[in-house]
């Protein structure tokens, strides 16, 4: 049974991964998870400086999901490098160094930085972070800036580069065509999708910032519509991300046309989710006589005339 | 640190709205220390989707306790738990409170549910040798429980029962009369007592600890979702669930107080 | 304790109306639910002829959320003045006619006909249709065109003319500005948020159309965020909708800006919902000694110099 | 058609993953005719989201009885319901079988869970004197539930009981074997063996109504969410909850078959 897949030269063990900002560094949950069964963990967004972040609420609980409005919180690439780099080093699985900046040259600073270190695999861009020079607006929502960053950091590294789209975009494919073009060698699909929640007795918003992003099993549907969307657009690979919390889930998203998954939210539930869900898509893939799990992928059955009535009986 | 399906043994109302849950679990009761706290999920699905975190409230051989108010669907959940359920636990989680320092006396003062960790710390701090003085304070006297606590004092906020105020001027007026060397005090409950306090130990110079409530998604430091601003540090914030929930009042600030 | 408000010179008499599409046309559910204590009815979308809609499965459960494809099923806009119109006419609450289109001059036939009957209070416009101009796109992601349908609409009625704003684009806001600039007296937000869910064992999509549309619950923290840039966009009136089913949660919308509500997919749940909604609102004004539920209207607390579109990861 | 909440009587395995519930309503059980069904909400809250529809399977004085299989989370919940817990039940819904016809011979085909109408169906039915034969089937023995049934049929996929086929190859059998005269068949069950039925019936002429089952939001024609489409009529498709579930065979077209 093959399990993984390779990018741009770089073999993953399996097609899941742990999602950036929900797995910390890699080192609080070494207890309890054996993260040599994962195909890869995508580390929290680094910046040049370390980031205090926002302030507290941070987290609202939803229907079926959460907000959060971290702020970016993290401990800086030169901290990073020194304190959690070579722990990651150690692991049995890919690194993922995803990199969030306010500035274009920031992205490219902290890139060339990491690109020096030994036992990184690939990077991941965040462009949901505030473009400074544009008063806030994320990067990720300008087509043309989104198209640069990539460009720019293209021409840094010769490791796989995925660039981590916001779904908050009126034609999300546009984003993916323009990112390929500009050298990507991967997108992952999604971010979270900008939500607010209001706790009508005190009339205050929950979390600080007053919107936030929305995690979890609500946005599945929405975010496998974007994967679908992506995967009609580029053939690139896509990490397809939101609310995965079974290995079901992930077939979903195999199905809809991911390369691979990233396992967010559910982490908080169970940081073992990502293992489990690895495993759980192996014994499927296993049980449908597969020879390769990458056999699922893009494999949607999408015509029109289903059947009236599904059986229960 | 654990995670694990634990069978419900009980779960009892002992005051007004609030509960006491049990459940059996060896390698919880072995290693929990107080100040500790477990994050519960409630049932499987999605609803509610985070776990809830409570204070280790008292271990009794391999059974495990924890004490909670019902305020809203995960806590109406966990009290209508019937034994033989199953709910699943990760944990101890956060840094425990300083029960072995060189104090003699140590002052307890728990406000509402911050009661919730007081009996396992007095059993502790009752090992150490120390003596203990409890200031226990709660809306009414119907919402107060103090079992498995001696020395208590109570303070009710409608004067029901006990002092007719706020526990924090309770303490502080029973300590005046009383005055206690070589103390250190341990506070848990809502945000305005516990500033209360520590503006009190501060003033009177007693060393104090306090045990912090807040939002929390993840419990074990991977979401970055509870922080607390530090007094001073190279970062601005603490993580309540992995740098706390217990703290020395003078290194914290606390807002919304 | 005053409950209604006025838009146009039409008084409604609460804040709470049922949505477009899960109510039907205000008569399959007379036995269950008194009308009359609701703000308003708005109809299911209607266009020029009767559209069979899609083919089944229109409908799949989502977490905390459901997809629906219905298609626009409707019976046109002639068999509805003529069979449901004489008995929405005897009903004591607003009557507003939803219509959908897929030309611009099919949005203007429909109204143009409509406005020559008696018994209807205003209109809102769907702009969530597949233009077959544009190769199937909704009206509602071009701004020019939800604008042009505006004031096309406008020249025709001197009713309450309401534009229902999808939440699927980058900038709702400027959507917003547009119609108000255009003559709209009101904006409803939100339409369903675009979604897919798939069956992993067959692999084929739950709806027979692929993707559709999602609401519920799990999309409330998404609507409360769009609604709220509107309010920020525009001073004319919001509809607020999107998860909606219970007192609290509308008076999260009315917190944010929303100056009604509508209650959508609870309907499906239990048709009474809005009711319980008006009587819910109405006793919590009571409870905060409000002399007006309108007071609530816009109250959020919340710092008004956090951007909606600020980063928070 | 009411909505209220209704207090669980009994639940009951009676067959391998298949349960019966029963709950007291007065208003249902003295209106509801065969081939309804109600929408039941299994518990408060947002997951799951949706009311579940079911047949009701039996009215014995004031309580209703539903049958049902364990296939996801609202039957799993359902399954687990105690006497006294409450669920929310919306009913009766749709257009009931056509009970009260010429016919003399009633011919009821179930296969699988398509048994859920036929008790209170074959009630009516001898009421209004009709002679009954029921033929029902099932993947195998221990998923039958034949209970409230006489002179039945069985048929099973594996062999595992009764006739070793699918239940209309057992019905055509014993119909070609037992000729009935002015009869008319009722049929429910999974589309497959509903197309099977109406081929059938077609081609011996015997007037067929069908059962249906599908996805539905509502139960009550306002969602639009439960379509099948029509041989022939003024719009293509007709709504499963309010036009059926039941339909003549010949006026509907049966996808996925
Ligand atoms: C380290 C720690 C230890 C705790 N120990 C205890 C304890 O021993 N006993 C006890 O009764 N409670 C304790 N709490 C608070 C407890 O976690 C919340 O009361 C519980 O999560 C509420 O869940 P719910 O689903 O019933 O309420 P929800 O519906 O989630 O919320 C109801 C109300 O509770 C507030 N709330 C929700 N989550 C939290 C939270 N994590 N912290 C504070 N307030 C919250 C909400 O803002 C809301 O006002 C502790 C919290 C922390 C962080
Ligand atoms: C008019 C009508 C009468 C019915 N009567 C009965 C009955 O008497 N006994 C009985 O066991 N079942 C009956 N069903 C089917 C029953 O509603 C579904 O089995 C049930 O809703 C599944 O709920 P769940 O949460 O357990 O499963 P889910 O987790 O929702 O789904 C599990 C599986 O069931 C399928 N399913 C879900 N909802 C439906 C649905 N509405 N119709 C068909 N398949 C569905 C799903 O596609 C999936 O494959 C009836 C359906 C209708 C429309
Ligand atoms: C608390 C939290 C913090 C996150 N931090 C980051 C981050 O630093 N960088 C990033 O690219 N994505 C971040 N994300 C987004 C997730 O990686 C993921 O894209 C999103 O949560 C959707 O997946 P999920 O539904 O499985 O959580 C964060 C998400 C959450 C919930
Ligand atoms: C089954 C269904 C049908 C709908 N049909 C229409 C429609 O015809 N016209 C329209 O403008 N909106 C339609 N909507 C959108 C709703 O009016 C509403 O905007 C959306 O569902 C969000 O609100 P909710 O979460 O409360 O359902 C429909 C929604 C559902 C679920
Ligand atoms: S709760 Fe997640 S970091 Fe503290
Ligand atoms: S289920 Fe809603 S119309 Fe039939």
């Amino acid at each position: 049974m093959k399990t993984g897949f390779v990018l741009r030269n770089v073999e993953f063990k399996n097609r899941v991964l742990v999602a950036s900002g929900t797995f910390g560094y890699g080192d609080e949950t070494r207890d309890l998870v054996d993260v040599a069964k994962l195909g890869g963990i995508v580390t929290k967004s680094l910046s040049w400086k370390p980031r205090d972040g926002n302030p507290p609420p941070r987290i609202a609980e939803t229907p079926s999901g959460m907000l959060n409005s971290i702020g970016l919180a993290n401990i800086g690439v030169h901290a990073f490098i020194e304190k959690k780099l070579p722990y990651l080093r150690t692991l049995d699985t890919r690194i993922i160094v995803n990199i969030a900046a306010s500035s274009v040259q920031e992205y490219c600073d902290v890139l060339a930085l990491l690109e020096s270190q030994n036992g990184i695999h690939g990077f991941e861009i965040n462009v949901s972070c505030p473009n400074v020079k544009e008063g806030g607006l994320s990067f990720g929502t300008n087509c043309d800036l989104t198209a640069e960053i990539t460009s720019r950091l293209r021409a840094l590294t010769d490791k796989p580069l995925i660039i981590k789209l916001t779904p908050n975009v009126t034609h999300i494919g546009q984003f993916a065509v323009a990112v390929k073009e500009a050298g990507a060698d991967a997108v992952s699909v999604i971010n979270t999708v900008i939500g607010m929640a209001v706790n009508a007795k005190t009339r205050k918003p929950k979390i600080s910032t007053v919107t936030g992003g929305l995690s979890g099993p609500a946005i599945k549907p929405i975010a496998l519509a974007k994967v679908y969307e992506v995967a009609q657009s580029v053939d690139i690979p896509i990490f397809g991300i939101g609310g995965i919390t079974n290995a079901e889930d992930a077939i979903e998203f195999l199905l809809v046309g991911a390369s691979a998954v990233q396992v967010g939210t559910a982490n908080f539930i169970d940081p073992r989710t990502g293992v489990s869900v690895a495993e759980g898509i192996e014994s499927f893939a296993r049980d449908q006589a597969l020879g390769d799990v990458g056999d699922l992928v893009g494999t949607l059955k999408a015509k029109k005339d289903m059947s009236v009535l599904q059986s229960w009986l | 640190m654990i995670i694990r399906d634990v069978e419900v043994r009980n779960v009892q109302e002992v005051a007004r709205g609030i509960f006491v849950l049990s459940f059996v679990s060896l390698e919880l009761s072995g290693s929990t220390l107080p100040g500790q706290f477990i994050n519960v999920l409630v049932q499987k699905g999605h609803e509610p989707l985070l776990r809830r975190p409570f204070s280790v409230y008292r271990v009794e051989e391999e059974t495990v306790e924890i004490i909670f108010n019902v305020v809203g669907k995960g806590t109406v959940l966990l009290a209508a738990k019937k034994r033989g359920d199953i709910i699943n636990i990760l944990g101890p989680l956060g840094i425990p409170f300083g029960t072995g320092g060189s104090f003699r006396n140590a002052i307890l003062i728990a406000g509402g549910l911050g009661i919730a960790p007081m009996p396992i710390l007095a059993e502790h701090l009752r090992k150490n040798g120390k003596h203990i003085e409890v200031f226990a304070g709660a809306r009414s006297g119907d919402q107060l429980a103090l079992d498995h606590l001696e020395n208590t004092h109570i303070a009710t906020d409608d004067g029901s029962r006990g002092y007719h105020g706020t526990v924090v001027a309770l303490a502080e007026q029973y300590l005046r009369e009383h005055p206690l060397s070589e103390a250190k005090i341990f506070a848990c409950g809502p945000i305005r007592m516990l500033a209360a306090v520590s503006a009190y130990a501060e003033s009177v110079t007693i060393p104090c600890e306090l045990s912090l409530e807040g939002e929390m998604a993840c419990g074990i430091g991977i979401c970055q979702g509870c922080p607390v601003e530090r007094l001073d540090g190279a970062t601005r914030y603490a993580l309540v669930c992995t740098e706390g929930p217990t703290f020395d009042s003078t290194t914290i600030i606390l807002r919304g107080a």
